[in-house]
């Protein structure tokens, strides 16, 4: 009986440059085939902000004290439908004045339509990017709410994993997920999520969005791998914590919180009062965050006055393979082909 | 419910075939699929507030010609659902036990298991399924099995096919003996699938004639 | 030869090649399509395949690359269709078409077709086979080439009518496999 | 056999006579015959599924790169997967080696846009055939075209062209993506053999760095990213590389968390204030306000590293009082005027070595004031360069500046403090700063700080300024591989510059020369350059644009066209083809002129009537490419072989490997313009013509053209591959390497800076171990600089700068340059595209909003009743366009953005961007007849600005909206 073992991922927000990068290499290793124009099994959202689906923490799910919360089934212009462009009509045969654009008129929402906006008042205004992914939680509300039994648990690493051979597309997983991380495929009647790029991770190689990362934002690995930098973000420093813990699903991506420069007075002088408001804070990552802030900053001090500090040199991560735990092989080097779509073949 | 003997199927299954006309028609009443039957938590909380299976009844006529039959449906549906793009698709199933005495709310059990044919609005081929319990619906042993559906005039009209007898675990409708027939019905416009539908309460009995 | 028993099977294949190569060039198809289906290429046959086929020279063109004629993305249109190719053993030349070109589609079904025609007598080959042309010509080739009947019917030229039958021949073959 | 299909005569007869496979597209993955492959037993197959079993299988891998100018980003090295003959991904190879323990390792690098090219690639957009215009320019008819048929218009044309009027009627439009290659070499020797002139886009995208120039004589300044981890304080000044340096940003992040302080000085909360520890908000273009302000807290606070600045800076050298010029050899006993005095506290004159920056023990008096005798007899009190910059700024208190540029006191100085105590200070250059009209003030002031400090040439301690890297074997091979080493390079350019070489100049100084003799006459075989803003100003019609400036500039001392003629007159700048003189062809290649130049509606207006043939080289559509007489489709990134220029931030050489067939009928750069060499021969042959003369009277062998552009058919035009080989050998800076080892591993790095004239500015020992710091040649080495004064320079006598009061640094407020409108348009580049590669590619826009849009902030929004999305109109006296509007809490009251490089044809109506900036030239830059300020390659030459445009904005009705829409 292989031991429970559980896939886990940091993402450092005060790296994540909002460059979207992670979710191209998802969009190009998973969500290109047909009826997945629309899907971004990640995505990168401005906070504070409406998010994709557009206002998701609104949108109910998870749980409550223990007992499953109804949740809103979203619909594929929250997600941000995917524009197709008249090019044919703009560059070869138009007249002067085909304007190229997206066709069906001006969108009023998209996937990453708040970019940039932030919250607050200028000079005061506050804002940090956020990467999501499926947390692949130990308490997955999607795999409670399928009448069908058709998504499991891997035993191995954790990852939850939708078999389509048995799924009729009825989406109570996609009400029931509180972080609104899966998607309807309308031509192939299922619902489709990220799978943690299982069958990459079943060659050590890491997850596209990771691997692909610029910013050098994400750690995975086991979360149980006790000298890996997860275990010690997660339990031992407490600076890596679950967005929305209240959901009570206990995600498997952790997020160190987010810094900011100090924010100004009446007439324009530094103080230092939280530009990012601590409550806001609070309502995403609960109260831990306060504290791990307080760490941060003084590890940081300890660093600028010349001393030592293992949290900051983990977090840097001087050598990039040391962000990925277990899986540092490169996926040229793997087999020519991976073997079984991992969707339908397992369970 | 009496299956009327006719020289072929074939002309009864168009939907809006004239022979219907004279076949007789039973009234089977539905109620909503009980809440507490729902296989999981998650549905039961979801739908505790929201009505559904609000059809009150269907009606049924049907026929067969010694190796297959043929069983005509109508219900009431002001808003008909293709299930086209994001939307939930309207269906309709016809029940029938395989062997022992299933319970029809239940689904059956594995010793008691029941077979129902599934038409659905957002597809052309009908389906067998075989069901074992709540949750447990598996694809059915093939028993020719087509639906063809039209609406109008705020009706639904479907016509179920299937053959008489059935290998494997199926269920066999004998010329000339009894059986039961459990109905469900989901309306797309309420977004009503898997467990959230209006079932006919009870099996009706379904003579066959000789 | 006009006779009416149903087409054999090699004959719907070399139909298929015989499509194939009209649309790859002014002059294709010539040696194998009958002239009462399309008519012969005029002298400029070129410019006639152009005004039909290049939508940067005219603006009635009706591109050939099914890409054009579904909202997929390119890439990955190309990466299934080389992935159907793929498991039938066949690999793209170096200098290949583009694999969503309908020359190409129509090739694969001649390949396909053909494959059907030696493989007379094995049951589970046919089988296997039939089952793979409808699924192929109902998820790309039929859609493709309805859509392409559509743009044509503004056609001044010869190609009208090759669209036409080319819609025709394959709803046809699609038509021939009821229930398998 | 199947039923329903009723025979019907398909086939004509015999055809089954001839029933066998015929399959041109395919072969059999086995290797087996077609034939056989169909007579063994199919594969089970039940659903499409199956087809997906194998999810993710390739053929091969290729290592490949982009062959753009991402510059301050550039570049990534890719692993291009590829399977049967389509590119469908790529991914980082990220296989960098960590320099040292203590310092973060390059990986994995590469962006959003990179990882997404093979989509770009195959988009509707890519053009396959050649095409020539059916029907009017820009009216978007287009007809294939035969490659033989187009090359052979184009050579009628351009021989038509040299003989009738001229080889400098012939322009090369290159845009900032050439790639100083064996792609862009080939062109290069194209444009030498036929002595046609290449345009120098740097001037017009407005990246001169112009205050560097100014004060180093040298615009070339970067550091390796990994010499950052060595500061304690980084300013991201004139920059935001959270959005346009993406794979160097976990540098910054990480220093962060390293200790260093990260400050950003921006008028908006931008994406890089959010992770700086200090932001330091600021009007736009007024930054030149807050950087005096600091320096005068160094001076007044006694901070001043006096021993630095008198060895490297002009600050102790004497100034006439009588005529604010230098005091020179000429003036005290009749000797040079090259000659330049500073003074001992005992009052005694030295003279300023001009070899060597030691001093020897020497202390000058920086604060020395004496009255001297000159040769005719007068007595002249002079004083130094630093007691007049004393003065100077002794006006920019905190409190002052705090009125010019909006940053409070406290902030002000609370920023000073930190970068006096700073230990090693450096700076996140981009290029944003010279697009204000007054940008070379303000990077007078940004360097006077670092200078002030002695904060340079030390780790994570400098000044950084324009980022350049650049093999140095790229000229011989243009040259044609004649010039093996660089010594006899002199012989080739002249004696006058042998004399200099002679006479100790560095070899920096030596190939300044050598790169302004490539604007004036570049003999030795070189190509001929001129800047492409005067270009676009004289040619183009732009200057007629700014017809107004004087109501915008208010101290300009003379009408700017008049400022032009009288510069283009005096020689001071060099324009071919000179004022008069029409251009007759143009060949955009990397370039995008009618999206990029500001003010680019002069450029259909004036210039396009003029020119008998337009020419696109490229392999998308774009704005120019609609208005071309031709379009010629090149090949892709992943379907050439080739190299590419870098800056010293990653110096690594990359390079791209030919993945797949170009697609449709597009060929790689190198082989359209060796094919267009043999064209003009043949056709030259056949006309019976063989020698013409160029307008600088050098003979041009038309019947030769192809031998000698192939050197004796040592390269043809389908040997791209040895010719970028051979490219490499000849420089010295990447010959440590193979070139089939460095097309395997896709990167190395430079083993040191090479004798480009793009790269020796860095003054630095580049190793292929080491992070590179700049400029210590000078600081450690003592080599002087190439100035005027052979010092870090901040006084420039020379007439322009003292009749607009420039001779030394000062601020002064942006002018309202498009007239006098409450907004001001700011811009920046965007996060979404390189220049305009990507920015109409449908998976960007998904993650944009798929329109263009003007950023403005809540208030200005507010005022305006104008909501998030809403149409607006945004216009001045000049021009005016229609966009959507995006409101973010982070601009500041009175700040627009304009991010860079929509497409004109993704505006709706007429108008775009660039319809309301009229960039007029700032006439100190027109200066050209001075030691330093003269033009070089990508320095020296008049920029372009638009980020003081004012703008107003109004909300549009839903009518207007409609009407207007239709343009």
């Amino acid at each position: 009986m292989t031991d429970k073992r559980q896939v886990a991922m940091v993402i450092d927000l005060n790296k994540c440059i909002g460059c979207q990068t992670c979710t191209i290499a998802c969009k190009t290793q998973w969500t290109n085939r047909e009826g997945m124009e629309g899907m971004w099994w990640n995505t990168v959202s401005t906070s504070p902000g409406e998010g994709t689906p557009k206002g998701w923490e609104k949108m109910g799910g998870g749980f409550r004290k223990g007992k499953a919360q109804p949740g809103k089934l979203p619909k594929q212009g929250e997600f941000g439908t995917a524009w197709n462009f008249n090019v044919e009509e703009a560059l070869f045969q138009g007249d002067k004045h085909d304007t190229l654009g997206p066709i069906g008129g001006d969108p009023n929402w998209g996937t990453n339509w708040d970019e940039d906006i932030g919250g607050g008042e200028y000079p005061n205004s506050f804002q940090f990017y956020i990467p999501r992914i499926c947390n692949h939680c130990t308490k997955p509300a999607c795999m409670e709410a399928c009448p069908r039994g058709a998504i499991f648990k891997r035993e191995e690493d954790g990852i939850v994993v939708i078999n389509e051979d048995h799924c009729r597309g009825f989406r109570f997983c996609q009400e029931a997920c509180p972080y609104k991380e899966i998607y309807y495929n309308t031509v192939t009647g299922t619902s489709q999520k990220c799978i943690m790029c299982a069958p990459r991770l079943e060659e050590g190689v890491p997850t596209a969005c990771s691997r692909q990362c610029p910013g050098r934002v994400r750690f995975l690995g086991f979360l149980d791998d006790e000298d890996g930098p997860i275990h010690k973000l997660v339990y031992k420093y407490k600076v890596a914590m679950a967005l929305h813990p209240e959901y009570e699903t206990e995600p498997n991506v952790f997020y160190i919180p987010p810094l900011a420069p100090p924010s100004f007075d009446e007439e324009g002088n530094p103080i230092d009062e939280d530009r990012i408001p601590m409550d806001y804070l609070d309502s995403l990552f609960g109260p831990a965050v306060g504290p791990a802030i307080d760490l941060l900053k003084a590890e940081k001090a300890k660093k600028k006055a010349g001393g030592e500090s293992d949290l900051m040199d983990t977090l840097i991560a001087r050598n990039w393979l040391d962000l990925f735990g277990p899986f540092t092989t490169n996926p040229k080097d793997v087999a020519k082909t991976l073997e079984e779509r991992v969707q339908n073949r397992q369970g | 419910m009496r299956v009327q003997k006719v020289n072929t199927i074939a002309e009864y299954t168009d939907p809006a075939a004239p022979g219907w006309g004279s076949v007789e028609v039973t009234e089977i009443e539905t109620i909503p699929a009980p809440l507490g039957l729902q296989p999981t938590e998650y549905i039961q909380v979801s739908w505790e507030e929201r009505p559904y299976g609000a059809l009150e009844q269907a009606s049924l006529r049907a026929v067969h010609d010694g190796t297959s039959i043929a069983i005509q449906m109508i219900w009431e549906d002001p808003q008909p659902s293709t299930g086209a793009g994001e939307g939930f698709p309207d269906g309709a199933a016809i029940a029938f036990p395989v062997h022992g005495e299933p319970e029809l709310m239940q689904m059956g059990s594995p010793e008691a298991p029941m077979q129902f044919v599934q038409w659905q609005a957002s597809k052309k081929q009908a389906r067998s399924v075989l069901a074992k319990g709540i949750g447990s619906t598996l694809p059915g042993a093939a028993v020719g099995e087509t639906a063809t559906g039209s609406w109008s005039g705020g009706r639904w009209t479907v016509v179920f096919t299937r053959s008489l007898a059935g290998e494997g675990e199926s269920a066999n409708l004998v010329p000339g003996s009894n059986t039961q027939i459990g109905i469900a019905v989901w309306n797309g416009s309420n977004e009503e699938r898997a467990g959230i539908k209006a079932v006919s309460a009870d099996w009706t009995a379904l003579a066959l004639d000789r | 030869m006009v006779s009416n028993e149903p087409i054999t099977v090699l004959e719907r294949s070399i139909c298929y090649r015989g499509l194939a190569e009209a649309y790859r060039s002014p002059a294709g198809g010539v040696g194998i399509l009958d002239e009462s289906w399309i008519p012969p290429p005029s002298e400029n046959a070129k410019s006639e395949f152009l005004e039909a086929f290049a939508p940067a020279v005219s603006t009635t063109a009706c591109a050939l690359y099914q890409s054009a004629h579904s909202n997929r993305e390119q890439t990955s249109l190309y990466e299934e269709l080389i992935r159907w190719y793929d498991h039938f053993g066949l690999q793209r030349k170096a200098k290949a078409e583009l694999p969503d070109h309908v020359s190409v589609e129509l090739e694969f079904m001649h390949f396909l077709t053909y494959r059907e025609h030696v493989s007379a007598g094995d049951e589970h080959a046919l089988t296997t086979l039939r089952r793979a042309e409808k699924e192929f010509l109902t998820k790309h080739l039929h859609p493709f080439s309805v859509s392409i009947l559509g743009h044509s019917e503004t056609f001044a030229n010869r190609y009208k009518y090759l669209c036409l039958e080319h819609e025709l021949f394959v709803r046809l073959h699609l038509q021939d496999f009821g229930e398998i | 056999m199947s039923k329903g299909v009723s025979r019907r005569n398909f086939l004509k007869a015999g055809a089954l006579a001839a029933a066998s496979l015929a399959m041109p597209n395919f072969l059999a993955r086995s290797g087996v015959s077609l034939t056989a492959l169909a007579a063994e037993t199919p594969p089970d197959f039940n659903s499409s599924l199956d087809v997906y079993r194998k999810h993710w299988t390739w053929d091969k891998t290729v290592r490949g790169t982009h062959m753009i100018n991402c510059w301050y980003q550039a570049h990534c090295a890719f692993d291009v997967y590829v399977k049967d003959g389509i590119v469908f991904r790529e991914e980082q190879a990220a296989e960098y080696k960590q320099l040292r323990p203590e310092l973060p390792d390059m990986n994995p690098r590469g962006c959003q846009k990179g990882c997404s090219f093979s989509h770009r690639m195959y988009e509707t957009n890519r053009i396959k055939h050649p095409m020539r215009r059916a029907g009017g320019r820009g009216s978007g008819k287009w007809e294939q075209v035969s490659w033989d048929d187009a090359l052979n218009d184009i050579a009628d044309k351009f021989i038509d062209t040299i003989i009738k009027e001229g080889t400098d009627r012939v322009i090369w439009d290159l845009g900032p993506d050439i790639n100083i290659g064996a792609a862009n070499a080939a062109q290069a020797r194209l444009a030498q053999l036929t002595h046609s002139i290449c345009l120098d886009s740097n001037s017009s995208n407005g990246d001169g760095h112009r205050g560097a120039f100014e004060t180093f004589g040298n615009v070339y300044m970067e550091r390796s990213l990994e010499d950052y981890f060595y500061s304690d304080v980084i300013i991201i000044w004139g920059a935001n590389p959270i959005f346009t340096s993406i794979p160097n940003a976990h540098f910054f992040t990480e220093a962060r968390y390293n200790g260093t302080d990260i400050v950003c000085i921006s008028p908006d909360y931008s994406a890089s204030a959010t992770k700086a520890d200090l932001w330091v908000p600021v009007k736009p273009g007024t930054d030149a306000a807050l950087a005096l302000a600091i320096c005068w807290q160094i001076i007044d606070g006694g901070h001043v590293n006096e021993s630095f600045v008198s060895e490297q800076s002009d600050l102790p050298i004497l100034i006439r009082a009588d005529t604010g010029k230098f005091l020179t050899g000429k003036d005290l006993d009749g000797g040079l005027d090259s000659t330049f005095y500073t003074a001992g506290s005992d009052g005694k004159l030295r003279e300023v070595d001009r070899k060597s920056l030691e001093l020897e023990g020497y202390k000058a008096d920086l604060e020395a004031s004496l009255t001297v005798k000159l040769a005719d007899g007068k007595e002249v009190p002079v004083r130094t360069v630093y007691t007049l910059l004393k003065e100077r700024l002794s006006v920019y208190t905190p409190e002052a500046v705090s009125e010019m540029c909006g940053t409070a006191p406290k902030l002000i100085r609370r920023l000073a403090k930190m970068v006096i105590n700073a230990k090693a200070l450096s700076n996140v250059s981009g290029s944003s700063m010279n697009k204000y009209f007054h940008g070379n003030l303000t990077e007078r002031a940004m360097i006077l700080i670092w200078v002030l400090l002695g904060q340079m040439g030390r780790p994570g301690s400098g000044y950084s300024a324009f980022g350049f890297l650049a093999n140095d074997g790229w000229e011989d091979y243009v040259s044609g591989l004649r010039i093996k080493d660089r010594i006899t390079f002199g012989t080739e350019i002249g004696l006058d510059l042998m004399w200099d070489w002679m006479k100790g100049e560095t070899s920096e100084s030596f190939f300044k020369k050598l790169s302004t003799s490539q604007f004036t006459d570049p003999g030795g075989n070189l190509p001929i350059w001129t800047s492409s803003a005067l270009f676009w100003h004289v040619h183009g019609g732009v200057s007629e644009l700014a017809e107004q400036a004087d109501k915008w500039v208010p101290d300009l001392k003379k009408p700017v066209k008049e400022a032009l003629h009288e510069s283009l007159e005096k020689k001071w700048l060099p324009l071919q083809p000179p004022m008069g003189k029409h251009p007759r062809i143009l060949f955009h290649y990397c370039s995008n002129p009618l999206r990029s130049v500001r003010g680019s509606q002069k450029l259909t207006e004036v210039l396009w009537p003029k020119l008998s043939l337009s020419v696109a080289i490229d392999f998308r559509m774009s704005s120019t490419a609609k208005q071309a007489d031709y379009v010629l489709p090149a090949a892709a990134w992943y379907e050439v072989t080739d190299h590419k220029w870098v800056t010293p931030l990653v110096p690594y050489n990359h390079v791209t490997n030919k993945a797949v067939e170009p697609l449709g009928e597009s060929k790689p750069d190198f082989w359209i313009f060796t094919m267009l060499a043999k064209h003009i021969e043949e056709r030259a042959k056949s006309r019976g013509l063989d020698v013409v003369e160029s307008h600088m009277g050098k003979e041009i062998r038309l019947a030769n053209l192809y031998q000698d552009m192939t050197m004796d058919g040592r390269f043809g035009e389908d040997d791209l591959d040895s010719a970028a080989g051979a490219i490499l050998e000849q420089s010295s800076n990447l010959s440590h390497v193979s070139w089939e080892e460095q097309k395997e591993t896709g990167f190395v790095r430079y083993n040191s800076l090479g004798l480009s004239p793009l790269s020796i500015g860095n003054a630095g020992d580049l190793k292929n171990d080491e992070p590179f710091i700049p400029l210590t040649h000078h600081i450690d080495g003592k080599q002087p600089y190439p100035t005027q004064t052979r010092r870090i320079q901040f006084y420039l006598d020379h007439p322009l700068y003292l009749d607009h009061d420039e001779h030394l640094p000062r601020f002064k407020a942006p002018p309202s340059i498009g007239g006098d409108y409450p907004l001001i348009m700011t811009g920046g580049h965007t996060r979404w595209s390189v220049h305009s590669v990507w920015r109409d590619n449908a998976l960007m826009q998904r993650l944009n909003r798929g329109q263009p849009y003007i950023v403005m902030g809540q208030e200005d929004a507010g005022t305006r009743s104008i909501a998030d999305g809403d149409w607006v109109r945004c216009f001045n006296d000049v021009g005016e366009f229609i966009v959507r509007a995006k409101v973010i809490t982070g601009a500041q009251p009175g700040q627009t953005i304009m991010y860079h490089s929509w497409e004109n044809y993704q505006f709706a109506g007429s108008g775009d961007a660039r319809s309301v900036s009229p960039s007029p030239i700032n006439p100190v830059e027109l200066a050209g007849d001075h030691a330093h300020l003269k033009i070089g390659m990508l320095e020296g030459q008049p920029g372009c600005f638009d980020r003081d445009t004012r703008i107003e904005i109004e909300k549009l009705s839903a009518e207007d909206s409609a009407r207007l829409r239709q343009g």
